[in-house]
């Protein structure tokens, strides 16, 4: 009890003063090991940077975004959140609105160690926020230009393309396709979401 | 045998005959036989039995008889279309002649070849026969590219 | 029945319709396997052979096809020109750069059966790079058929009350700085 | 052929080869080129058709079905069901239409074949529910599962 009264004066505290943006790295080491303790109290939200300028005064305050309290998870005991959620094997490149809570804003993985997802899960994420990414899905979360630049009009518009799991410049033309029998496949999709659930008698085909 | 080889038809009727009143197609028989020869034997049995009988019972049907010096009896059947068959009788029993008559007077007078349907109606189609807007819906949206907003 | 009706009857039997596919964002297999079935007339109960029966398909927008997996790059079209070292092979980006239209159709033309009505049945075929269409088409066009791959929606098309409906799955720590 | 007596001989009617020729060559008259007149390649040709006459009265057939099953897969299709599931369907609610009927049905009586392909539909809904365990039955359905055991 005690060290909760101490971690709300703390955030309190925090919250009230402005502080720099130093402070924050200072209290990483404060909110480690209370991490247990806390897992569950809905006041946890995003902290937001947001600088303030005052005529000379340059103000850099870290605001806490209140979190709304939405539905509660079936299986609230889990750890990782897909299962919390028990939403394995449920989700595909398309979900986009789920994949973007585990994405930075230039369309990165978040870390597994902030987000808890399990490895298994952490990887078909990773997956599907590729091919979200190659199938343009994630339009605004694209690593930030620097400042200034201005890209160079491309002589043709991209192709449009889903599924597609390898990188456009590393893949090769499949000139040979091979004899009948044992042809050259194109691969479609990961094996990584082979297991997901389908409403209908096929099985997802990878191979083309 | 092959089928374009032979001739064939679809089944048909004269003018619906039967369905209302039956009108015999069978218009003329001539019977044609030796008054001497062996071979005409049977006709000149049934001449003198089954004949009259038969032209009795079939008012519609002109018989002729005909004795003439030929070797081989034949009956010659006149149809309402104008088909005309010949059957030789050589060597036929007074009973076998009278069954001939008898199949060639039902007889509708079309050609005895090859039909290629066992069946046939004259309206195959009584509910509309299909056509490419019989299982859509009848009012849409106006088709083509629309324009956004 | 009369002749006058049966023959109106026999005209309506056997009308052209004129089908509109709209191929954005769908995948050329799928789009030239509903023209094939069209072009060949297998979706009319009165479907025969060799009685000519298929309708017309205008396909549009075939410059904003999809391609499942990296086929952009590995598909591969090839053919010779019969010439000595004739010998042409394009990826399907190249060949896409330089007839949009060409994927669909050669798609097309490979579902058809290999008879003499092959290339009667690939005049029926009217394809489109962009959604403009000229006048006399889309007097004649009778339907717009579904599109077979449903386009999933980008990010910034949900609206704001769509994504705040979305649970959130998990909350992050509280000085967890989101970049 | 051998002549008895001079009258005989003057009643024959030529020589027996040139019959079968005629016999032969009357199976090719309809044949394309020299080989409808011509005694040594009608021969081959008129083989040669009359193998192609026999495979084809079993390939008729084979080629029918299939005709006759793309014409309800396409007539099943603008009802939104796939073939086999129409048929599967049709059979267990004991519809005895044979694939013949169903097509013709489904060109010359379109809102027949609409009935048939509602019925296979509340059979398929009513199976899917059997299937989940729900235990209603559909409205105006009359055919039951137990019923056909």
């Amino acid at each position: 009890m005690a060290a909760l009264c101490v971690m709300k004066s703390v955030r309190t505290a925090l919250s009230a003063a402005h502080c720099a943006f130093t402070n924050n790295n200072s209290a990483l080491p404060l909110r480690l090991p209370s991490l247990s303790l806390f897992s569950f109290t809905s006041i946890r939200g995003i902290r937001q940077v947001v600088e303030k300028k005052e005529g000379k005064t340059t103000v850099i305050e870290g605001v806490t975004v209140a979190t709304q309290v939405g539905p509660q998870p079936p299986n609230p005991t889990a750890k990782c959140p897909i299962y919390r959620w028990n939403l394995q094997n449920k989700y595909t490149y398309t979900d986009v609105l789920l994949l973007s809570q585990f994405i930075r804003s230039d369309g990165g993985m978040l870390p597994r160690r902030i987000t808890g997802l399990c490895a298994e899960e952490h990887r078909k994420i990773a997956v599907c926020v590729q091919m979200a990414h190659r199938a343009g899905l994630l339009p605004d979360h694209r690593p930030r230009l620097p400042e200034g630049h201005i890209p160079k009009p491309r002589p043709n518009p991209p192709l449009n393309r889903y599924l597609t799991r390898y990188s456009v410049k590393s893949v090769k033309p499949i000139y040979r396709t091979g004899l009948k029998w044992c042809k050259t496949r194109m691969p479609v999709g990961h094996p990584a979401l082979k297991n997901n659930v389908r409403y209908g008698p096929k099985p997802i085909y990878t191979k083309h | 045998m092959t089928a374009r080889g032979t001739p064939s038809r679809f089944l048909q009727s004269v003018l619906q005959n039967g369905a209302g009143r039956y009108v015999c197609q069978l218009k003329r028989v001539s019977l044609m036989f030796s008054k001497k020869g062996q071979s005409s034997l049977g006709v000149r049995e049934f001449i003198e039995d089954g004949v009259v009988d038969f032209a009795k019972k079939n008012p519609g049907i002109v018989v002729y008889v005909s004795p003439q010096s030929c070797r081989i009896p034949k009956i010659v059947a006149e149809y309402l279309n104008g088909n005309v068959r010949e059957e030789l009788v050589t060597n036929k029993t007074s009973q076998q002649i009278t069954e001939l008559i008898m199949k060639l007077s039902n007889q509708s007078g079309l050609d005895i070849i090859r039909i290629r349907k066992p069946f046939h109606t004259d309206s195959p189609s009584i509910q509309g026969q299909w056509h490419p807007f019989t299982n859509r819906p009848p009012s849409r949206d106006p088709i083509g590219p629309q324009e956004p907003g | 029945m009369s002749s006058f009706s049966r023959s109106a009857q026999q005209w309506a039997t056997f009308a052209r319709s004129w089908y509109l596919i709209d191929a954005r964002m769908q995948p050329p297999g799928k789009i030239a396997s509903m023209c094939s079935v069209r072009l060949q007339g297998k979706h009319k109960p009165i479907y025969h052979a060799l009685s000519d029966a298929g309708d017309h398909v205008v396909v549009m927008n075939t410059r904003h096809v999809a391609f499942s997996g990296n086929k952009w790059e590995q598909k591969v079209y090839s053919s010779h020109t019969g010439y000595p070292g004739g010998f042409k092979q394009l990826t399907a980006a190249q060949m896409h750069r330089k007839d949009p239209t060409a994927i669909i159709k050669l798609a097309v033309y490979g579902m058809l059966p290999r008879n003499l009505m092959r290339r009667t049945m690939m005049q029926r075929l009217h394809i489109f790079p962009d959604d403009v269409l000229p006048e006399d088409i889309m007097l004649n066009l009778t339907e717009e058929l579904p599109q077979p791959r449903q386009i999933p929606r980008k990010l910034s098309e949900y609206t704001q009350e769509e994504r705040d409906r979305f649970p959130q799955l998990w909350t992050p720590p509280e000085d967890y700085r989101m970049k | 052929m051998v002549f008895l007596t001079l009258s005989c001989w003057t009643r024959s009617r030529g020589p027996d080869r040139y019959w079968k020729v005629q016999e032969l060559l009357q199976n090719a008259r309809h044949f394309r080129g020299r080989k409808n007149r011509c005694y040594k390649l009608a021969v081959r040709a008129v083989r040669r058709a009359f193998v192609y006459a026999s495979k084809a009265r079993k390939a008729k057939r084979r080629n029918m079905r299939t005709l006759w099953i793309s014409r309800i897969a396409a007539a099943s299709r603008e009802h939104g069901m796939k073939y086999p599931v129409l048929m599967y369907n049709l059979v267990q609610c004991s519809v005895q239409l044979n694939r013949r009927v169903l097509s013709d049905l489904a060109i010359t009586e379109p809102r027949t074949f609409r009935a048939l392909a509602t019925l296979a539909r509340a059979r398929q809904q009513e199976g899917l529910q059997v299937a989940l365990g729900d235990g209603k039955e559909p409205p105006g359905v009359f055919s039951r599962i137990t019923q056909l055991q």
